[in-house]
């Protein structure tokens, strides 16, 4: 059987896995609503200063919600020994794991990000940023799910995984919500973006090229304990 | 004819106690090695280094020559045995396969099942089978026809199976090595024939 | 995976099982007895003269008074909590690669003393904050990067502890940190970047002033000090930390009885 | 040499007393804990290691029947 | 005599399958009832049913003269055992002691340990010990004097023990009915003994 | 065997546990720091505007601090058949589910009280605002660890309950939120918040009768799955 089959099985299983508990699926977007929907609430209800600081909000509660879905990437494979089989199988564990990454970002990254604009008009963010946040979005969640991976391996066997992870994986993240709010910021204020957006994306591709390796050697440890 | 597992002066110690030591074991084509001992005398713990899950023992493992990679060759069901309770038999089977690069069409599949008794049960979510039931969807790709699998290794494979299904699966290993299968297995169950070795482990006792 | 005749090779061999021997815990441990005890003492001596010739001796600065100060304390722990997370991250390596368990014992052990460090800087740095901004804490690039080490010092500190077995712990901080040591300067060149952008320039650092000598004296000795006093602690540290890992073998054993004796 | 024209003078620091002296009370407690904890952590191991020794030779004579591997 | 337990006209249809249908049971003071029947028979669902932990069966179930809080008189132990992995068997057993409203002192607790074989393991956290070592743990309950409990529940007890074990626990079983206890048990190891009488459930195969 | 010496012995056993893996104690804490930290990064490093914003900001961290660490009240207890045997216990399982909401207050409500004024320093908030910070975080969190305990309850067994975690808790949580925020508020401003404060109290002493009478329905619920 091909690699690319392999890819395919474990992305189909992912996915379906998701389907089948689809009500978690929608968890992720409801966290980042009422997150969001706090703001007004809990800060200011004056929409003019709410727009000042909606690029940020949406960011963080964005990265919020998709670290807490993270707590489960492994979680269940590791309790009923599906991690062990997936260490043991036949192909590069990185291919499997990058599998996982992937659909943990078609399930959690790309539904918060579609449902950025509807936040976005609610924190009153000029509509000339809207295509920015989505964008920027869409690449830092790709970065969070893949590094978000690997705190999730090294958490997966422990108890208090998610809030672990949040300590290990956040300071990891800080260039991400840097660079993502600054593009936002930067578009909403009509100066030039572009820099940015190439460095979230190198960021990407970084995190492509090496967090998945790190996380299966994190996944070999869990097993170990 | 080489070794399919040459492991020497194999040595463990947990929680400061000494399990064994200066351990040596090998497993050629046909063998069935069964291991016993009492509960917490290292059996899992063996099992689990020898396929490359543990760190907890010392000493020189060899599959086969040492040059091909081994995990290809080898079924390792452990006491958690990987069964997704959200899928079903069926795509618990299929997954199972494809990790080993394996693909069947659905009707070997089902046959499979069918084996272990499951008829009926292919598409029912696995976390609605009994305890046994649960077992037996990790047992169903040791019915399958994999020729590319040399080795099975399995821990306490008869746990929480009814009679019937003890007496099926004895036989099924007991085929698996009458052709040149080898088969690492730990139980609490008597295994008898031919090609079972048997090795205590924690022989104080 | 070792096929190639190089690595089979007796020199590689000779070579890996000196190698081991000079790293191995119990030759560790007996050497690093005295030689942590006069890097000790040294350290003592080189702190109470440095840190006495900058509170008493050296002369008032002229745009800050004698808030300035602080600087003998506040630059050498900012200094060593960064050197010491690198120290970290290249011994994980060295454990993950060549798996020497002595190297994982070594930067296990530096974790709370780096913490430490940066701990003392930001206190530090909050303090003397206060009379030269008016505040005690502001998001400026190099305090939020300080921050943000401190997080790293404590997620591999929370991983070691929430690991059931010790050598878990040591990989997986090892990975931890090798991920973070990538990061850090993004970090640090992401958030100087963003404070840049935003922040008036009037809460910049001070440049630190052409320091007239008999305030560099101190000051280098003070960095000097706290160096020696960080590489004294972690030798103590890593000398329990390897009797705590072998304390079946009988050499720990005899030691820990020497140790009780003592106690 | 003293930069200062008094002990007073020296303990309140120009108007900064209060922050130097706290920042070094800081030092001083980070060192303190430094130069301490290694030392807290030997008594505990030795104390562990005594009881551990105690309940060898404790069970030693009794646990030739019993079911626990030895 | 009232009987401890009597049931009429058990029901139960899971996932469209009639596991067992108009089922009566009962049971006296010393009496042993063995649960048996092939894998997915629903021997478990039934258990958990009669101590109240399932709805899965339809039916009448009275404990006792129906009077009494029943719980208090029940050990229960499942598959999944209760053990905490993160206490020790000694601190696992206190808690599920003071569960009952009952106490016991140190002495006791240990002899109880060491009964099961768990001696030197007092305090070791449960975690670290093998799959039969931890169940071990939970059925340290049954070696305590305990007149307050006259009914025993258990769902394969013996799973996962090594034979020394199995025969222990099933003396002390033979010996909790001869004192006048009852005990409900399903098992996939025969039973044997004057007070044991067999149930067997999922007839069909 | 007395009520109260059951009560006291659960107390007991669950401290015991937060004690075992007191490395855990300390990530509700850290995880609050950490999310204060990610608003400057996100929304703007000027401390004028994050003071206006802090009260929310803190409120909104702790809730998810206190959000996060209750998803492991009764886990371990579900996954190793503890609950089983807590619903079977001789007596009411709401004095033991009571005792279980204490002790998750005392290792994740109290720490996250008592740390609370460092960060508000963080965020400039006014230091007249610091006491009621500290005392209505102390009663809000009392809420938190009793509703939560409803919450944790239902989605421990179910597999999809993470939903109604979220869709059912959360619109308790927000009447917390804001009347928490609302004290802080106006205490910054000068304005009374007794009328407020004593409305936290309230809902505090209304989660402190009803809640664990709700948690071990959902309990039973759970352990039928
Ligand atoms: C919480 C507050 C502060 C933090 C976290 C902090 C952090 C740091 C760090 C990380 C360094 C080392 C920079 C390097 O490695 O090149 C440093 C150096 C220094 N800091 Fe601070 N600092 C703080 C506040 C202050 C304040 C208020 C002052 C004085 C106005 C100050 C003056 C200095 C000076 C003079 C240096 C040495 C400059 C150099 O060698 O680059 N710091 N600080
Ligand atoms: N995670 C662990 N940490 C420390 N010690 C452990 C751990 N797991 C098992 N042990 C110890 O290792 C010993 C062997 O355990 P193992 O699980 O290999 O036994 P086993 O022979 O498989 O027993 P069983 O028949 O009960 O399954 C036990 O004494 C146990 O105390
Ligand atoms: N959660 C569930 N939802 C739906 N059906 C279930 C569920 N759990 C079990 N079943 C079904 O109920 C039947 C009986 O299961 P039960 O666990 O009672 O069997 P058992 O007799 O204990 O078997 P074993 O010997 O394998 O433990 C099985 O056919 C199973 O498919
Ligand atoms: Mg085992
Ligand atoms: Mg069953």
């Amino acid at each position: 059987m091909k690699l690319s089959r392999l890819f395919t099985r474990v992305l189909q299983r992912e996915l379906q896995l998701a389907y089948r508990r689809r009500a978690d699926l929608a968890n992720p977007p409801l966290f980042f609503l009422i997150v969001v929907a706090l703001f007004p609430l809990g800060v200011t209800p004056d929409l003019e200063r709410l727009a000042t600081m909606a690029a940020g909000v949406l960011w963080v509660a964005a990265l919020l919600a998709n670290l807490l879905s993270l707590d489960l990437l492994f979680r269940s494979d590791h309790e009923d020994g599906s991690l062990e089989q997936l260490l043991l199988a036949s192909s590069p564990p990185t291919l499997i794991v990058l599998g996982k990454a992937l659909a943990h970002w078609l399930v959690t990254g790309l539904p918060l990000t579609l449902m950025s604009p509807l936040l976005a008009m609610m924190l009153a963010l000029s509509p000339a940023a809207m295509p920015l946040l989505m964008l920027s979005l869409a690449l830092g969640t790709v970065t969070l799910s893949l590094v978000g991976g690997i705190g999730a391996a090294l958490t997966v066997g422990l108890r208090q995984g998610g809030l672990l992870l949040t300590l290990l994986i956040m300071p990891l993240f800080v260039p991400v919500l840097i660079f993502g709010t600054a593009v936002v910021q930067a578009a909403g204020a009509g100066l030039p973006w572009s820099g940015q957006l190439a460095l979230l994306a190198a960021m990407a591709v970084l995190a492509l090229v090496s967090a998945p390796l790190a996380t299966v050697a994190a996944l070999r440890i869990a097993v170990e304990e | 004819m080489t070794p399919v597992l040459s492991a020497q002066s194999l040595r463990c110690e947990r929680d400061e106690r000494l399990l064994f030591d200066r351990l040596d074991l090998s497993l050629m084509p046909g063998d069935i090695l069964h291991l016993t001992g009492p509960n917490g005398s290292g059996k899992t713990t063996l099992l689990r280094a020898l396929v490359g899950l543990g760190q907890a023992v010392e000493g020189h493992i060899q599959w086969f020559d040492g040059q091909v990679q081994s995990n290809e060759k080898i079924w390792y069901i452990g006491h958690r045995p990987g069964v997704t309770l959200l899928q079903s038999p069926l795509e618990n089977l299929r997954y199972a396969l494809a990790l080993r690069g394996l693909e069947r069409n659905e009707s070997s599949l089902f046959e499979a099942l069918e084996h272990v008794g499951l008829r009926g049960y292919e598409d029912v979510p696995s976390r609605q089978l009994s305890a046994g039931q649960q077992r037996r969807v990790a047992l169903a790709r040791l019915f399958l026809d994999t020729p590319s699998i040399s080795v099975w290794v399995l821990d306490e494979p008869l746990t929480a199976l009814d009679d019937k299904a003890v007496e099926l699966l004895k036989a099924r290993i007991q085929a698996f090595a009458a052709a040149g299968g080898s088969v690492l297995m730990t139980s609490h169950h008597g295994m008898s024939g031919d090609a079972v070795r048997t090795l205590a482990l924690g022989g104080a006792e | 995976m070792w096929q190639s005749s190089f690595w089979q090779s007796s020199f590689w061999k000779n070579l890996v099982r000196w190698f081991h021997k000079w790293t191995s815990p119990k030759w560790f441990y007996n050497l690093s007895r005295p030689l942590g005890a006069w890097i000790g003492w040294l350290a003592l001596l080189i702190l109470v003269v440095s840190l006495v010739w900058g509170l008493a001796f050296a002369p008032i600065e002229r745009l800050q008074g004698n808030s300035y100060r602080i600087i003998f304390i506040h630059v050498p722990a900012a200094f060593l909590s960064q050197a010491i997370y690198a120290a970290i991250a290249a011994l994980g390596l060295i454990g993950l690669v060549w798996r020497i368990k002595l190297a994982f014992y070594l930067a296990k052990q530096s974790v709370p003393i780096g913490a430490s460090m940066a701990f003392l800087a930001l206190v530090t740095g909050a303090i003397w904050g206060k009379p030269t901004w008016g505040a005690w804490w502001v998001w400026d690039a190099r305090l939020t990067s300080m921050l943000v080490l401190l997080f790293l010092y404590l997620g591999l500190w929370a991983l070691h502890n929430a690991m059931e077995r010790p050598e878990s712990g040591d990989r997986a901080a090892a990975i931890l940190a090798l991920v973070g040591v990538v990061n850090l300067p993004i970090i640090k060149f992401s958030v100087e970047w963003w404070n840049t952008l935003h922040q008036p320039a009037t809460l910049k650092f001070t440049e630190a002033p052409p320091m007239h000598i008999s305030m560099l004296i101190p000051f280098l000795l003070a960095i000097l000090g706290f160096y020696l006093a960080a590489v004294a602690w972690a030798l103590k540290r890593t000398r329990l930390e390897i009797l705590q890992r072998e304390r079946r073998t009988q050499w720990a054993r005899d030691e820990l009885d020497r140790l009780g004796g003592n106690v | 040499m003293f930069a200062f024209d008094s002990l007073a003078d020296f303990f309140a620091m120009g108007r900064h007393g209060l922050y130097v002296w706290t920042a070094y009370g800081f030092a001083a407690a980070v060192v303190i804990y430094n130069q301490l904890s290694p030392y807290l952590m030997q008594r505990r191991m030795v104390a562990d290691h005594r009881r551990r020794q105690r309940r060898e030779q404790g069970t030693q004579p009794a646990s030739s029947s019993g079911v626990t591997p030895s």
